[in-house]
Parts: structure tokens; C-alpha cells; sequence
């Protein structure tokens, strides 16, 4: 393995930071996120101009055959712009899993609008009680002539609100976590007995809790294989896993750059507050973290096209450790922001706040050191 | 030392009980609950220390003479207790533990007779203005300027981070009358009325999306020189007063308070595998952790207590116990928050605004855990930064 | 309760501290530390006649009826000259059971000598497998006629190379945890069947592994009613874990006053190292560990008298926020020592390795937290 | 870039197994087991060092025209593991990691041609004169005098902390040739004999027993001109270019043993219910936690290795190596520390001492497990105090 770009990836990164630098500063961004979609819809179409929407996507798929570092470089370099767009909800969960899952019929349906921006995808998974168990599924489906009726509701259903098209976990047999009985649906959004309650989250993005009262799909909305259905979710999550982890990195990297910057030039007792001592090696902690974050998450991907455990380890291990480096970095940015990193109006607390979202997405930092702890040899 | 009748402290409890019992009203406990931030909801909590005035116990720690109900420490301790288990809300600060005590112990006799009164009865609400733009953490290089002119001073500049300033009826602050010498000198504390032409008030929204701080512009303001406390140029000593005094509050009741949201949080919440996470060995053991962290801090804040009870000011002491109680306040924050999981996401303000209809998105417990994490955040920062007081022990206990 | 010491509290104190500053400088320490005995054999007959060995015990042993708080302030001022008598392993442990469980003529016969410091006692209890469980017995005792043989090992008895007594738990049924059938015996030290192993600890105190090789006792040697004993051995331990916190809080007193004083002469870059700002706040994180930690001593020793779950949990508590406060306290005082700091030649480590003793005895960290959470209504 | 052949690691993995299985002898390995310093045990690391030399592999990271091997990043780092897991010893690093490096940036030919290979050969076995009693992480403060005379210059004071000094040949040090100008000026790098007359070695005892550091007294030494490092007065230069190889050398190795002893000794010790510990769930999350650690900072030095090798010297983030590196030991050996209980609690230094017929007190995986403890508390005081290093980076990297 290698740490350095690839041509080929330092292209990717390059064409982000521009659309970042000249299109999304943060008074766009906050515009962005109070405004009723969430993200700009018109951002969305350019995304998928630029050839972005294609990346995680295989090349027979009509993707641009992206590996995962390719994701995470195209994620980190969204982070450092707090991008709005739903970019790991639409792309790596629900997309990714149409593509590990689909029929090759349902792949030319789906993915094909979704790379050209033009249908968007949710993937309603989580649920009240699951607390990271991600076979934890309380939905219900049962068989209704040649189709499937689904009952149940689903939490925080990340881009729920702008989905054309849900993809809903239901169990079919099998107790609440029972790895068996869980199959996966391709359910239009729209469709009768659905009631979605749509939401901004604390960082501004959009999400949706979604009651499912015996919706009615046919036979061919079936995805996949009942019996694999858990584990390409497992396996699509720790993709996305791995993506919002090089977007936390992206994150955080703004955070430590604007700490020092703000305390280069923050004046207290007639010095910059960035020549006390105290500060000084608080701010190198923040620093050593980012960089050993950024270090795991580029060779923990390199584990992943083993799959199975090693891959499973491998999202654990980074989860855990940006989580815990989130927290420092998080923190002591505010602190040292003093009076203004508590305030809405600096962009400081907003990124903060992104950083708080990720942590509690797919199983908190205390889930996946079990998970980790249980993997180990 | 004179001799006391003892006191029957369990007596005492189940009064204070049976009064909260009959004297709180549903609004004011629903408010509270609602409350994420340091400060209480200013509608709610002006109205219940009118009702505690009615019964003579607006303000617990004062002296008798000013119009304290003349109780002990563990009284008062058991009264923050008992008030805090009830739901009512915290007191409101900047006038009964900050402006209060300084009239108090620097105010003319004119000042304490005025103020003092309509102090506890809430008719005036105070604002504390001491922080500038540029004068955060190093307090004493404040710039806003009183020239005298007359019976007044004439006001221009501006203070920020000022809490409630939108609800107070008037605030204490410190101005610069003079730039000689070192500056900690030059500086005069005053009192003024919020409603004197030539003020304005800008909110400041915080983290969380609510109002609470402001910044509040002065354009030719003009204060009686009859509100001055102490001695012109002497501000600094006051300030120093009142900065132990504000450092003197309570900061076990939000532990006390914060671990029981957690338990209860835990109690309906599960852990991965669907038993309540409360029954979890290793949610059993963070908790354990916190709460033997909070018993040490709240032991060591009775222990200053105590000796401050025998020999007066608080002293540097006071900044232990600030470092140390922002400190567990703000790993039981996040401790909840972790317990809350993926019920702190959603942002739904409108839920937390008392009197709302709003069907809230995520269950009671955890509705106000993660805008309880985030106005934490000032709790390191407000009153003199973790840094600061970090600083003043280095220097004034271990003599560094 | 009271944080202030009473009249007679501050009597033993300044007692104590009297003989710690004429006559236990720490070139007497290490001098005896490295003596054959460990300690001073004339120390402690003075510690006799001082009454300090009366402490403990009730009048109607023969004793001063000095509360835990007697005791506690006694080995915090122990602590702080690092003495290296064996005050809590013979009279807190071993001479508190005694009193607790023996009869009246056991008592009678084995206290008398105990606080005129003619005989020195040991509890041997702990084992290989326990790690901080107190029922792990594997010892066995089996009735002989009229009397017992015990058979077995101990490990790491505190004071065992001076014992003229040992305490010495065995089981007589049950399996090697239950708190059922374990049962406890005074034997001779030197009865036969007796193997023992002396060595120095890392504190540079003294302790054995001793072997029991069906040693004899008779009848009268079994202590208390063998369906409490295990009770007791708890109790008794609980309060030597506040004697050992108290001690290990005068430990930790004196590292926070020697690590401030010498920031404050040591020079570096031209001024002293305790102007640097970055160590002057982590000076005072020392210093508010140490507050807190005795703040909460003296708060968890009032939960005391009212026994069971309420004594167990305040033992636990304090174990385990002295521990942190310890870990907190000892690494930085080497650290800001700097390169002194890692010398035999100052006493610095060797107040360190004492807390590193302290912390591992009597269940660590980790078996304290889960004994506490298990506690939690 | 030139093309390079395709290197087949694990064939090259083979060899090295190979050759360890049949020339590492047991007595080393025995030594090895024993040394809880970060230094090897130098009887036994200068055998080994011999073994190595003979097979050309003394030095893996030198280049070929000096000596080395001619291995790439990835082959050092599996010769590494390789030799970590086999139990060899150390590298000794005084020589091989700083001498050598310094004498093939700085040295004249002479030097190079007459040092380098003896170095190799563990002929000279070399130790470190940096720190003096008063100039510790003030390092350019230090005062020890060279003034010329003749050929030569006298010498005249003393070094502290002196890794080894007892058992070595050569000694690299920093004296003072000028008190002119910055104290960083002034300073001269110089080369001499241990035997030299006017030298005594006084041994200073660490915190678990061992003579590992002495202070080494000057008294009129005199040391030819000729070994000489640089120019009079730039030694400052010198040193520099030396601390970056220092930082540069891998702290992931130890880290990666650290975490297979604790590994042994959890799966030979057991839970307080009985059950091995490395199958309880709270030392799993703790195994988890330290592993996760360890693997980003084992990254976080591949990535660094893999821009030195790109472009040259590791710059300043050696010290956010040497920073993150010294934490994640620390927090490894408190972990080894608690895994291993009450067996770290007996002392009994002759059961360290390689070739001794001790029984041992405790079980063989918890022998050096305090011991490490206390010899690791070094690791952030030696080489650059970690507040120098945090210091270092505060400046360098993020320009504060």
C-alpha cells in the first residue's frame, strides 16, 4: 500500500477543493442548510456533471469504477467544505447496496438516474431500539399475493426527506435481532401508507422518520437474497463507515487549521492567545491526533477488499479512533475559541456539530470497540 | 462562638417539601424540564422567586439582615436539593449571588436600601456587563469608556457575552475612567438602568439556536455618578469581590441533577443486545466512574463550604472548585449524550421552548441532552476561562 | 459530618508528623527499606508506647477506641514520611479481624502483645487466581481430630517475613469462589509444614509467599463462625483499602509539594520551569486530584458505620478515585522531575513505586469499578 | 525514478526467518526476554550485532556504499518484525542509529573510513554526551569547556545521563568552544576514546535497580582536534541533522511487542470470576482500545517512512512521531501493569539478570512488566523532554 494520491485520486481531490473554494463558502452553506431541501438541488446536477456521482460505482454499473480510497478522498475534501449534499446517505448506503444486491435488472433500473443525479435514494435501516445492532429489526413483512406488505418504522432515515426511493429492511421470520429474516425492499417513497415526519439534524442536514402502515410492493421489489441481505447491509455500512471517517478527517482538518489561525491572531494580556505554553501543546495534541486519524483511515482501507472480519475490524478500529480524535479536536476547538466557538454564528460550532452527527451514526464509538474487542484473535 | 438551638434538619426537609409540593406551579416545572442551559428560563424563574419572596426564601444565603431566612449551610444545602429534585428552576444568579452580595459588601446605604428590596422581590432583574470584544479572558484590559460630565458619567463602547440582557430590567458593569497605571487600575464598577436611551441590545444566538447572550452597544449613555460602587478607579477590588462570590455557587446541584438524567436515560434506553442499557456491565461502569468523580467534587465543594463557614471569603479556593466542577459537568454532558445515542441527533427547537404543543421527535428522556452538551460548552469559557483559573491556582495556591 | 479534624485527631497528626520530621528523614527510610528487617524493630516499640499500635482496637481490647478516621489520619501522616512499619498489615488487617471474629479469650490472648508491639501478625488471605476477589480460596482445611490441617498456598502476605501469627483463610467446602466454607485459622508462624518465601516488595516493604504443607492446628485456632468469616475478611479489607487510601493521600501530598517546590528552583531556557505555562496547569490538575481525592476520603469514611452496601461501596469508591488520582499524580512527578525523576537516588520514585503498591493491593482499579457498579441502586 | 526489480517480500520475510532460526543463539534470546529497558542488554547486543555484521545485515538502514544491505523501507520494517519476534535484541542505537548517520552527513573521509566500519563490526561500541546537570531539555545551554591547545582540546566538566557510558568504547559529545553569541553558537561536536585519561564514569541507579545511566566527569581531557565533527562551533548544525535520525527511529516496535506481552499475559492470568481475562469483555475493550492506538500510530510512522524515503529527511514530524510514539508506550505498559495485577508488586531484581538460576517470584509473562513501567517513564524525558518535542511542533509545524 501507499499513503500518497494517485493520479488519478489527487485529480478528484483537486476538482472538490475547487468546487469547495469557489462555490461553498460557509455563508452558502449556511443557506444551504436552512433552506427547506437542505442542500441545493442545483449542486446536486453538477455533482453528477462532474462525473462525482459515478465514483463508488462499478464501471458495468455506468460508475467510474472508484475504489474506496477514491470515496474517502472525494469525502474528506466534502468535509472540509461541511458539503449539505447527501452524498454518503444517496451514494455509499443506499446505491452501494442496490449495486452488492441488485438483480441486473434492478441495477439498469436504479443506478443509472442515480448517477445522473436525477433520483435520489434513502436507506431506511435503523431503528429505535437497535442501538448500532444492525440486525436489530422490528419492521415487519409478510407475503400478500404475488407482492410483500411492510409494517414497522424506521429512525433517522438519513436523506429521507428528498428520497425518490426508500430502501426498507423488514423482517420476514426470526426474533428482533436475529441475524436470519431480514430482507430488503425497494419501496417508492411515495407510495401508500407511508408517513414520513421529515427533520433537520444538529448539523444541518436532513433526515426522516419514516411509519410504514402495510405498504404494498410486488415481487420484484425484493432485493437480493434474503439469506446475504444482513451482511451486504453490515458491509455497505462499514463502507459508509469509512466515508463519513475520511469526512470527519476532512472536518477536523478545517478545525485544527482555524484553531492555530484564530489563535496566531487572537489577542489577550497583549499576546497572540497562541504563544501560552498551555495552548501551544493542547493545539499539537489536536494536530497529532488529525494526523494519526488520517494515517489508520488510509491503511485500514487497504484491509477491506479481504472483506469479512478483517473489513469489519477494520471499520471498528477507525470509528473508534476518530471518534475519540472528534472529541478532543471538537472541544478544544470551541474552548479555544473561547465566547465565540459557543456561538452560531461562527462556522467553528457547525463543524463541531457535523463531527457530534457522524460519532452517533452507525453505532457509537462504545459499539464498535465491542464489536472490535470481539474480532480480535 | 454563640451557642445555636440545634436544628432538626429532617424537619426542616419535609417543610421545604411540603411547601414545594403546594407552591410550585406545573408551568414553572415544565419550563424547567425544558431547560438545557446554565441559566433558567427567565419568565418562569422570575415568577417563582416571587413566590419564594412571598415565603421570605427568594434569596437562601443571604444574611438576615438583608432579608436572608437566616439558615445554616446544610439548610441551604438541603433547600438547593430538595428545590432542584421538585423541578423548580435554578436561581437567577447574576442578581442574587453577584449584584446582591456586592451591594452588600460595597454599596452605600442609599444603594443597599434601594436595590437590595427590589432585588428579591424580582421587580429589578440584573444583567452583568463585564466582558468586551477584546477583553475576554484578560478582563482587565476593558475599554469602554465613562467620562464623568456633571452629576454623570457619560458611557460609549460595548460589552458582549452578556447574559440576558434582553430580559434584565438593569445591569452591573465595569467601565474605564481612567487609563493611568497598571490596568487593573482605572477601572469603576457601576449600576444603570437597561432602559437609559443610547443602549442596544444585539442577541447573540448560541450552539444550540437559542438566545441567551448578547452584545450590548452604548452610544453616549448617561449613568448618575450616584450608581457608582466603591470608589471611582477602585472597580478592580470589587470586581475581585464579586468574582469569589460568583465562584461560591453551587456547582454540585447540576451534578446531582445531570446523573439522575442519566439514569433515567439508561433506564429507557437499551443496549445492543436489547436489555436495558442501565443493566449493561460496562454502561454500569462509566456510570460508576461518573458518579464517583461527582461524589469527590461535591465532597470537596462541602469541605470548602465548611471552612468558608468558619472564616469568610471563599479565596482562591473558589477557582479549584470552578476548574474541578466545569470539569465533571462537562464529562457527565457527554456521558449522556453517549447514553441518548442516536435520539441527540434531530435538531427540534421548537420542543424545547416551554408551553410548545410540538410532538417531540425523540423521547422525553433524551430530549434535551444534546443542547445540554453543547451550552455546557460555556461552562469552561464563561466567568473567568478554564485557562484562567487554571492560571490564578498556579499562581495564588501553589505559588508558581 | 465534619471535614475539620477533632482536637484528638489533630493530636495524633501532629504526633505522627513530629516522629516523621525528627526521625524519619528519607536517608532513614531507605536505610531501613534496605535493612534485612525492612523496618525498625525500635520504632516500633516506640510506636507502642506512643499508643499509635492502640489506635485501632476498641478499650475493651485494651485499645484506644479510635475511630476509622482515627486511623485514617494517622496513616495519611504515616504516609507522608513514607514509613516503612508495618502498621496497616498488622493492625489494621490481621488485628482488626482478630477483634472482629475471636472470642473473648482469643482476643485477650492475641491483642495485648499485638498494641505493646511484642507480636507482629499477618493475614494470609490473598492468592494466585483471586485478581481482587476475596472468596478465591483454594487453601483447604480438613478436621484432624480434634484440630484442623490446613493445606495450601498464599501469596504476597503483607509483613509475612516478621509474623510471629498468621491469619490464615482456608476452605472447607464449596468451590474456589463461593463465599461459602471459607474459614480462618491463627496459626504459629513457625508451626511445621510451613515453607515461606520472604522478599521485597517494589515499595521496598516486606512481604512472603507462604506454603502450608498440612500444617496442625488445633481446635481453639479456627476465628469466628465459619458462615461470617468471609464477611469479615471483606470488612476488615474494606477498611485497610481507607487506611491504605489515606496513607497513599499523604504519598501523593507530599509528590504535589516536591514537584511544585522544584519547578519552582529548576531552571531551564534561563527561568524556572514552573513558569512554563504548559506544567503550571498540570500542577494544578495534581493539586485538584489531591483535594478531591482527600475531600472524598473524609466524605466515604462517614458512610462507614452503617456497614454492608454502603461501607462496600465507599471502600470502592475511594480505591478507585485514588488510584486515578495516584496514576495522575506519580507519572507527573517524574515526569516534571525530568531525567531526576527516574533516579533510585531521589525520593521521588520512591514515593511513586509506593502508590504503584498501593493501587495493585486489594483488588485494583478495575475490580473496584465493577464492585462499585455492581452497587448502584 | 529508476526502475527498481520487483522485490518479493516474502521470500525475503523467508529468509530473514531462516536466518534467525539458525543463528540467533538462546543465550541472547534469553538476555532479551529479560530487558525491560528500551536499551538491549549490551553483552549480548554487541554478540548479535557481530552474528548480523557477519552476514552483512548490522545495519539495515544504512546505505550500500557504507556498509548497509541495500533493503528497501519494507524490507527494514519486516527485518524488524521479524527480528522482534524471533527475540533478538535491539538494535544498539548510539552507534548505529546517530553516530553512524552523522558520521556519513558530517564526518571527513578519515573519519568515515576509519569509524564507519568498526562501528559496524561492534568493534566501537559508542554512547552519547548531550545532557548536562544543568542543560537538560535546555540543551544548548551547556556549559562543558573544549579549549585548544596544540592538536588538541582540553576538556573540562561533565555529562549526565549518559546511556551505557560504563560499557562503552566511544564517546559523541557536545562541548563549548565559544561563549560568543547565541548559546546555539559556540558549540562544537567532537569524537574521543573512553580510556582517554581524565575520564571517570560515576553509574546513576534507574527506578527499578539497573546502572543504565552515569554521569561522566571531565578533568583536563585532552581530544585531538582531528575528531572533530563539522567546524569549530557548528556543532549546533550537527546535532541537529543527528536528533532527526534519532526521532526517525522506530517507535512501532516496541509498541508491536508491547502489545504480545500483554496478549500472554492476559490469556495466563485470570478474571476475578475465574475466566482467562483475555476473554473478558472489559480487558477486551481495553486490548481493543490500546491496539487501535497502537495501529494509528504504527500508520502514522509507515506514512512518515514512506515521505522520507520519497524525499529525504523526516523533518519535523520526527517529533510528532516521538510524541504520539512515547504515549502509546506509556499506555501500553500501564496496561501490561494491570493485566499482570499483584505479580507486579514483588521485587526481585536478580531474576533480570540474563543467565541467572533465580527461581522467579512471579509467572514468566509478568517478570519485566513493572520494571518496564518504571524504565519506560524515560521515554518522554530522554532525547527531548516531551514538552521540548510539543514545543518543537507548536513552532515548526503549526507556526505558533
Amino acid at each position: 500500500m501507499t499513503f500518497a494520491l494517485s493520479e488519478e485520486q489527487q485529480m478528484l481531490k483537486d476538482s472538490v477543493d475547487r468546487f469547495v473554494a469557489q462555490d461553498y463558502g460557509f455563508d452558502v452553506r449556511r443557506a444551504l442548510a436552512e433552506s427547506d431541501l437542505g442542500y441545493s438541488a442545483g449542486n446536486w446536477k453538477t455533482f453528477a456533471e462532474l462525473g462525482w456521482l459515478s465514483v463508488p460505482f462499478a464501471e458495468e454499473n455506468g460508475g467510474f469504477g472508484g475504489s474506496l480510497r477514491d470515496v474517502a478522498t472525494m469525502t474528506e475534501a466534502l468535509g472540509r467544505g461541511l458539503v449539505t449534499e447527501p452524498f454518503v446517505p444517496c451514494l455509499v448506503l443506499a446505491g452501494r447496496l442496490v449495486e452488492i444486491l441488485g438483480s441486473a435488472e434492478q441495477r439498469q433500473t436504479i443506478l443509472p438516474p442515480v448517477i445522473a443525479g436525477e433520483t435520489q435514494l434513502a436507506l431506511a435501516h435503523a431503528e429505535r431500539r437497535a442501538a448500532g445492532n444492525l440486525a436489530c429489526v422490528g419492521c415487519t413483512v409478510q407475503a400478500d399475493g404475488d407482492g410483500f406488505l411492510i409494517s414497522g418504522e424506521k429512525q433517522l432515515v438519513l436523506n429521507g426527506p428528498s428520497a425518490d426511493l426508500l430502501l426498507v429492511s423488514a423482517r420476514s421470520g426470526g426474533a428482533e435481532r436475529d441475524r436470519q429474516g431480514v430482507e430488503l425492499f425497494v419501496v417508492d417513497a411515495h407510495a401508500d401508507g407511508i408517513r414520513r415526519r421529515d427533520y433537520p439534524t444538529i448539523d444541518g442536514l436532513r433526515a426522516a422518520d419514516i411509519t410504514f402502515d402495510r405498504v404494498r410492493v410486488d415481487g420484484t421489489a425484493r432485493l437480493g437474497d434474503p439469506d446475504t441481505s444482513i451482511d451486504a447491509i453490515e458491509a455497505v455500512i462499514d463502507e459508509a463507515i469509512i466515508a463519513c471517517c475520511a469526512e470527519a478527517i476532512g472536518v477536523m482538518e478545517v478545525l485544527v487549521r482555524d484553531t492555530v489561525e484564530y489563535a496566531r491572531t487572537r489577542k489577550q494580556f497583549g499576546t497572540p492567545i497562541g504563544k501560552f505554553q498551555a495552548l501551544q501543546h493542547r493545539m499539537v495534541e489536536m494536530f497529532v491526533a488529525h494526523e494519526q486519524s488520517r494515517a489508520l483511515l488510509l491503511q485500514v482501507i487497504g484491509e477491506f477488499p479481504a472483506g469479512g472480519a478483517a473489513a469489519r475490524r477494520a471499520a471498528s478500529a477507525i470509528k473508534v479512533h476518530v471518534s475519540r480524535s472528534a472529541r478532543l479536536i471538537g472541544e478544544e476547538s470551541i474552548q479555544i475559541h473561547g465566547g465565540m466557538g459557543t456561538t452560531d454564528e461562527l462556522h467553528i460550532g457547525h463543524y463541531v456539530k457535523r463531527l457530534l452527527a457522524l460519532e452517533a451514526l452507525f453505532g457509537g464509538t462504545d459499539y464498535h470497540l465491542d464489536r472490535y474487542a470481539a474480532l480480535i484473535d | 462562638m454563640s451557642e445555636q438551638p440545634e436544628i432538626d434538619y429532617e424537619a426542616f426537609r419535609e417543610e421545604v417539601r411540603a411547601f414545594l409540593a403546594t407552591h410550585l406551579p406545573d408551568d414553572i416545572r415544565e419550563a424547567t424540564r425544558l431547560t438545557a442551559s446554565m441559566f433558567p428560563h427567565m419568565p418562569t424563574a422570575i415568577a417563582w422567586q416571587k413566590i419564594l419572596h412571598r415565603q421570605g426564601w427568594a434569596a437562601p444565603h443571604w444574611p438576615v439582615e438583608f432579608g436572608g431566612p437566616g439558615w445554616d449551610l446544610h439548610q441551604q444545602m438541603i433547600f438547593r436539593e430538595e428545590q432542584d429534585l421538585a423541578g423548580a428552576p435554578s436561581t437567577i444568579m447574576q442578581g442574587l449571588f453577584m449584584c446582591g452580595p456586592v451591594l452588600m459588601g460595597h454599596g452605600t446605604k442609599a444603594q443597599q436600601e434601594y436595590y437590595l428590596p427590589r432585588l428579591l422581590s424580582a421587580e429589578h432583574i440584573w444583567c452583568q456587563g463585564y466582558s468586551e470584544p477584546a477583553s475576554g479572558s484578560d478582563l482587565a484590559s476593558l475599554k469602554m469608556s465613562a467620562v464623568p460630565d456633571g452629576d454623570d458619567y457619560i458611557l460609549n463602547g460595548s460589552k458582549i457575552w452578556t447574559s440576558n440582557a434582553h430580559e434584565a430590567s438593569h445591569m452591573f458593569l465595569l467601565v474605564r475612567t481612567s487609563t493611568e497605571g497598571r490596568p487593573q487600575q482605572g477601572i469603576t464598577f457601576l449600576l444603570l438602568e437597561m432602559d437609559t436611551p443610547g443602549i442596544t441590545v444585539e442577541p447573540i444566538i448560541n450552539l444550540n439556536g437559542v438566545q441567551e447572550q448578547n452584545q450590548v452597544f452604548f452610544d453616549d449613555v448617561r449613568v448618575p455618578q450616584a450608581n457608582r460602587v466603591g470608589a471611582e478607579n477602585d472597580g478592580w477590588t470589587v470586581a475581585k469581590y464579586l468574582l469569589e462570590f460568583e465562584r461560591s455557587m453551587s456547582y454540585a446541584a447540576p451534578l446531582k441533577k445531570r446523573l439522575r438524567q442519566i439514569r433515567r436515560s439508561a433506564s429507557e434506553e437499551v443496549a445492543a443486545d436489547g436489555t436495558p442499557l442501565i443493566d449493561d456491565r460496562v454502561f454500569r461502569r462509566k456510570l460508576a466512574e461518573a458518579e464517583i468523580n461527582a461524589r469527590a467534587f461535591i465532597a470537596t465543594e462541602m469541605r470548602v463550604n465548611e471552612e468558608t463557614a468558619a472564616g469568610g471569603s471563599p479565596g482562591p479556593a473558589a477557582s479549584v472548585l470552578k476548574i474541578a466542577g466545569a470539569d465533571a459537568r462537562q464529562a457527565l454532558d457527554k456521558l449522556w449524550l453517549q447514553t441518548v445515542g442516536l435520539n441527540g441527533v434531530p435538531l427540534q427547537p421548537e420542543a424545547l421552548v416551554p408551553g410548545n404543543n410540538v410532538a417531540s421527535l425523540v423521547p422525553d428522556h433524551a430530549l434535551t441532552a444534546m443542547a445540554t452538551w453543547l451550552d455546557d460548552r460555556s461552562t469552561t469559557i464563561a466567568g473567568g476561562s478554564a485557562e484562567v483559573q487554571r492560571s490564578i491556582v498556579a499562581k495564588a495556591v501553589l505559588g508558581l
